[in-house]
Order: C-alpha cells, then structure tokens, then sequence
C-alpha cells in the first residue's frame, strides 16, 4: 500500500503559490473542500483562477477567496449567489469564465482520463463556442473543448484511507471524483480516515491512484443553502 | 409512490403563496405529457411544479443534474441533509430505487439522451426552435449550469413559460435578442396562453388556455404564429 | 420506480435479428453474459457483428456462437484463446477488427454518455489508425476514434433491483458498465435480484437508467480460464 | 505486503520450472528500476517475474488492466474466485488498500500517466524507441490487449526480453520490420545481455550481463549502439 496520508491541511497543501489553477470541487456549497479552502485563505496567496461549478456565498465557500480578492479568475457553470463575486465580476476586478456544467465535468475527466480534447454538443451555437472549433458528426453539430490543465485539485471525500482510496457521499460526489487525477496533485480531504482494508475494494468511487495527499478535515459545517422541509403530518 | 411527491410539493407551493394560478395551470398542462415510464429533468421555476402534477398512474423518474436519480419529496424538518441535495439546492430526498453518481455520469444521462423529456423555463423561444434562457448583457449573469448541456442534447424539450415578459413583450420571437442557450432544440412551449409547438415553418398553435382567444394568442406572439383550423381549448 | 424487469432471458432478448449489432461485457471468461449468450445460441440468428473485448474459448462465451457460425464480425482487442475462431479468421470466414483495449472501452463510453468521438493517442503510427484522422495536441499525436453503435448491449452484473440499478464483482465488473446503455437496448442479467431499495443508492455501479431490461441469470458456470493457486503452507 | 506476493510468485515460478535463468536475470535487473511508491502495470511473461524480486523495503502497487489496483498473490487452492483475475486471466487475490473499477476507469489510469512505470514484453524495439509485441502477419494474429494503450501512454516503459530471438536474430533493430505496437515510447531495455537506454542517437549500453563482453552485444545488436568509456557490469 502506497501511505497518501499526511496530517494536516497544511501538509496538504504544501507547494500553493501565487497565480497557480485550482480544481475545487463541490455543487454549490454542498461537498466543497471546506478545509482545503480555509487554508487557501490563511495562506494569503494570491492571483489564482478556480476551476470550481459555483463560486460559493458571500461568507462561505469560495466566497472566502473572494473576500480576501485571492482569486483572479473563476471557472465555473454558476455563480449566482454571491454579492461580492457580483461587485468584482462588473468592477472587472474578477475574470469570469462560464463554461456548461457537462461541459465542466467532462474537462476535469478529460484531464483525469489523460484525453486532449472532447467534443460536445453543449454550446454549439451560443457565444460559449465563439472562436472554438466547431465539427459535424452524422448531421449533429460539436464544440471541441479541451481538457483542463491545473496545479492541484482539492476534493472532498466522505470516507477514505490512508492508500488514497475515496468514497463520496449522496449528492456531495458531484465534481468531486472527476476531478481526482485531474490536477498535478490531488488533495482529498475525508470526515472519516477509515484503516487501509476497511472500504470494500468493489465500493470504492475513487482508487488512490488518483490521489497524491489525505487527510481527516475537521469542524465541517455543511452549510444548507436551501433549507426545503416538509412538516409531520 | 408519486402521491408523496405531489403532496409534498403542494406542502412548499402553498407555504410560498407567490405561485400565481397561471404558473400552476402551465405546470398541470404541462403534467399531461410526461408519460409512463419517463426520466424527466425539470428545470427550477415552474417546471418545478410540474411534479406536483403528474398522474399518479404512472411511473416516472426526477433526475436532477447534480447527481441523483429518484429523487423524492422534500425531508421532513429535522431530517435534511446537506449531502442530498437537487440542482437548485434544495434538500431532498430520494425514493427506493433512486442513485447517486458523479457530475460525469449525470451528464452521460443527459448527453447520451437517456433522459427522456427535459422541461425548462426560457427568457426567449424563437420560432426556428432557439432559447435564451441565461444571460442578460449588462445585467448580473449567473450562468447556464447545465441548461446548454440539456438544451443540445435532449431530443425532448418543453419549455415552460409565461407569454410575455413584465413588459408585455412577446417572448415568442421571430429570433432571440439575448445570448442563446441552443439552438433549434425546443419541441414544444407552454404558456399562459396556448400550447404551441415548433415546426419548420414556425410557431403552430396547438391549444388555447381557457377562455383565451386566437386573437389573443396572436397579438402576444411576435413570431409566425401558424393556425390552422379550429384551435381546441387547453384541458387541463 | 419505473420496472426494468422481465421473466425470462427470451423476454430480455425480444427484438434480436439477424446481422445486428450487439455490445457483450466480459473479459476473457469473467463477467460475460452467460444467459444472454446462451439465447443468441439457441436463437439460431446470424451474420452477428460482436464487440466484446475477448471472443471466448472454444466451447464457452463467444465460442458457442463461433460453432455456429453465427458471427460475421468481431471487434476485439485479443482473441486468441480460440481455435474455431483462428480456423474461421484465417479462411476468411470471419471479420476481425482488432483495435487496442482502452480504445474499446471508450468508444463504448462514448456511445454511452452521447460524444460523437475521441482523441486517443493508443495506436497512433501503428496499422490500428491507418484511414483514420489523427492530431496533434500539446506536441503528442492522437487518433480520431468513433463513438460504437450498437443494437443490443448485453451485460452481466452481480446483484441488480428492477429499476435497472446494478452493481458489479471484483474484476467481473471490467466493460460491462461502460456498455451499458450504449445500444440502444441494454439488458442486464444478474446473479441476484434484490428488491427494489434494498441496494444503497450511494454504492450503485450503474443507474437504471442506462438499462432497458433486467432479469435473473441462471446457472452461472463462471468458468475460470487460468486457475493459478498457491498451497497453504 | 510485497514480502507476501514474493513468497508467492516464487512458488508458482518454482512450480513451473521452465523459467530460464537469463529470464529470471533480467526480471531481477528490471526490479531495480521499481521506486518506492510506484504503481507497476507489469505484461505478461518476463515482466510479470519482476515482481518477484521488488526490494521489501518498499512500497509498490500492481495494476491490471482488467480492473484492479493492489494485486496480491495467487489465491490459496480452493479459495480462487472467478470474479477476480488480472489481465493474463489468472485467478488472483488483493492486499489491502486495493480496488475494483471499469476498463474506462483502468485506462484513465493508463492513459492519464497515474501509472509510473509499465514493463512489458516486445518482439522487435527500434533505436527510436519503436515497439513491435502484437502481430506477426500470416501468423495467428491475438491482438495488441492493451499495449497500445500502454506504450501510447506510459512515460516510463522499460521493455524485458532477450536479445535476439530463436533465430539468433537481433530484437534490437534500426527499424522495426513488424507491425508497430507504439512509437518512440521505449525508453530503456533490458535483455539477457544488457540494459539499454534509447536515446536521441540511437540504443546507448549502460550495463553488460555478467561475463557479457561489449562486442558480443555489439554483435547481438542490429540497431547503432551507443558506447561511451567503460560499461559496468549489471548488479544483480
């Protein structure tokens, strides 16, 4: 077994710098490497762009980096719910870059599955596939998109193992799995450091190959951005 | 197991009280076309609540872009989840049967046209099948999320929405004004007013909304509008 | 829940004809569609193209339908466990399309998840992208490689419920999942059905929606093809 | 861990007592290029010797092709299991810390660079780097497996085979005459009579087998080989 264990989030992140692209994963605020982003902030670096679905909220999330205006460019599918991501993207301080979500998805695997480029129908026609190249497969038209090129990809696990090894939770998954392997170096941060023998080697989302760094993060507060509930009758 | 879903949708519907009767009546004629065996994709806003309004004969699958099929009523309070949550963010539930996966493999769905209908709300329709659905230039945009993904891909879209915007424009245009979110891809629109469906030569008026004239119809439609015939009143 | 299940391996494989199509999961004699197999056979259909990574041994997996003659095509990645299927090669009975094996499983996962096609660079300067397209990205050549269309995809998986949810076992799993629902009907056979809800829906392989049709397998051989062991000491 | 597969690849190499012992030598000289923390994806043959003979002192994972990371040894008799098997259809078991997954996922893994190291054998290499292992035409005709994948892929391969083939005919040529597996990939050979690195200029010997003189494998070598000063004997 290959140990991908390190014991802190600073160890984890060891080797951020100034300017570099992250992956971060998460939808919405929901399996968002909440101390992997704690870090970032702590870190002060600065100049980053963000390969991340949404941009967090004002205080939570991405939000923070915001805050603390460390990031210089945001890709994402929607970023909708946040004041300040609003106030930098009109000032211009913030370069926004929307990309379709399959579309996002699919260049964090591209990355992963070692695939240049892929062609998709998402966009074909929009100003998403303005100065891309376009191509006709049996009477259907394609926007070629190329895979994303990143430093490090910090994802968020539910349960994991000192070999790497990942398993994700209800709909925290989201980006999280294809953006393992898609960065030079992918950081898993798990509620549960589980020993190496405990996940079912047929259960596991995410072989450890994938994974470079892990660690236990602490104090998750998985914030609900729409609390819906119904009442006991 | 669709009687739960309804009622619960109902549950939230009433407690917002900013549904207005128009929305709910788009949303019931809009029920009438998911079928039997169907994965359907709803979209936020009212496609939403056409949930609330499928027959409780059949049986039909909610996938949501985020991750999740079957998905369920929402948790009663105390229950929710931050882990299990629809694309607007929502806490949910899911139903036996239901699966979680990652953003890959939910678009795998919804690329490779596994999904059977998709029903989504729009800015703009113009009568060769384009949408606007995403951005307004100079005004904050937020995004497409995956609509650009569902729009390009499935082979069955609805778009629900209201005939025309707060202005009194026409949203059913000759050709979309605002960035387009596809193009040539809606099937099928459900206003406030009528049921219409895209051709190749047009806006076709299928259905009126009760009480709505031809007349009507037209004045709001500002592309071609194709009628043919006696136009039958919407049932809903 | 919308019920994926039918009866009977006949009900499954309604709609078979000659000269179709079909996708096969497996690798060599390991999680290959015993049942469905066994149908094609008894149907007596013909002029079959198979893709499936192996085409079995003699008597058994893809070899019961080279006895007959059933096949017109395969298309593999390696064959060579197989005498009836070197004598119908090398007469020319049978056509062979040998393409690498990470190529096969993409081009089903192309199918499956709606691209049109893929960049690899497995093949690139060899016979395997003789007539094809291929492209340089980043200073490495890749090959164009196109989406599989297939009639039927039949599969095996380990335990499955009637809304088509499947899960895998150990390395059974191997081109199964990236098959399913890349044709345009999928049928699954499975070791156990288990009611619906009983199988976690975080630890699903394959959502049901990627399935046409379910039912139980019987009589499973699960015949192993090099039994290596080791003596307790 | 590794202690385990080693005792274990032993008894079944021992049991077959056909390994030659040059074939044995070269798994022993590849085994040293394997790095603490590497994941091996090992061919069939003389690579899959290699693993017997990794140092104990550190830690390396095998990776199939077929679906699983962190093989273990051969299972005990009675305790094999269909399900589980690696690329050569052998029955096999895992360590601890292993995983299943699809052939997309395995080949992500290939083609994504997350293997370190691929050993596998040839039939011909060429002094750039070109790999033939698949096809011998008017023979029977196997297939390339995922090789393709692999030398396509793969930054680190090492090739295992002998020097020349039953013929006395060098394996290590100027050009290719089979049909290619790979191109310029090959980055370092190991036979029964030397290691070789394939550089810019051609094949450059770094190490002789053991009583193997530097014009034996000039003589062995159809492709220009590169010799600068004194070449050290390999350690086994």
């Amino acid at each position: 077994m290959i140990n991908k264990k390190v014991n802190s989030v600073n160890d984890a992140t060891k080797g951020i710098s100034d300017n570099m692209t992250f992956m971060l994963g998460g939808f919405g605020l929901s399996g968002i490497p909440e101390n992997a982003i704690k870090a970032l902030v702590d870190s002060g670096i600065k100049g980053l762009t963000c390969i991340s679905n949404n941009a967090g909220v004002d205080d939570f999330g991405l939000g923070l980096l915001l805050q603390k205006k460390q990031i210089k460019k945001m890709v994402s599918s929607y970023v909708g719910e946040n004041d300040e991501f609003e106030r930098q993207m009109l000032s211009g301080e913030l370069d926004v870059e929307l990309i379709p979500q399959g579309t996002l998805a699919e260049r964090c695997r591209a990355a992963q599955a070692g695939f240049p480029a892929i062609y998709t129908p998402a966009g074909y026609g929009t100003e998403v596939a303005e100065g891309k190249e376009t191509r006709e497969f049996d009477g259907k038209m394609y926007v070629l998109e190329h895979a994303f090129k990143a430093d490090f990809a910090f994802v968020k696990a539910w349960k994991g193992d000192a070999a790497g090894n990942l398993i994700f939770k209800g709909t925290a998954r989201n980006f999280n799995p294809v953006m393992c392997g898609a960065a030079k170096i992918t950081v898993a941060e798990v509620e549960e450091l589980v020993p190496v023998g405990e996940l079912d080697p047929n259960q596991i989302h995410i072989p450890g190959i994938f994974v470079q760094r892990i660690f236990k993060g602490e104090n998750y507060e998985k914030r609900i951005e729409q609390r819906t509930v119904r009442q006991k009758e | 197991m669709l009687k739960v879903i309804n009622e619960i949708f109902r549950v939230s519907e009433d407690k917002k009280q900013n549904i207005m009767l128009d929305k709910t009546g788009i949303a019931k004629r809009i029920a009438k076309e998911v079928q039997d065996g169907y994965y359907v994709n709803l979209g936020i806003g009212i496609p939403t609540l056409v949930a609330n309004y499928v027959r409780e004969d059949i049986e039909v699958e909610f996938q949501s872009e985020n991750g999740v099929l079957g998905m369920g009523p929402f948790p009663f309070e105390g229950e929710e989840d931050a882990d299990i949550i629809n694309a607007g963010k929502q806490t949910i539930t899911t139903l036996p049967g239901a699966s979680f996966f990652d953003s890959a493999m939910s678009f795998s769905m919804i690329r490779g046209q596994h999904v059977d209908l998709t029903i989504l709300g729009a800015m703009e329709v113009a009568e060769n099948g384009d949408i606007a659905n995403w951005k307004i230039p100079g005004k904050m945009v937020k995004g497409m999320g995956g609509a650009m993904d569902l729009v390009a891909s499935a082979e069955n879209i609805i778009v629900a929405m209201m005939h025309t915007n707060r202005a009194g424009a026409s949203k059913l245009l000759k050709k979309c004004s605002l960035p387009l979110t596809g193009v040539g891809c809606v099937k099928k629109i459900v206003t406030n007013l009528a049921v219409i469906e895209v051709t190749d030569k047009g806006f076709k008026l299928l259905e009126r909304a009760p009480g709505v004239s031809v007349d009507e119809i037209k004045k709001a439609t500002e592309g071609n509008l194709i009628v043919e015939g006696e136009i039958p009143e919407m049932n809903i």
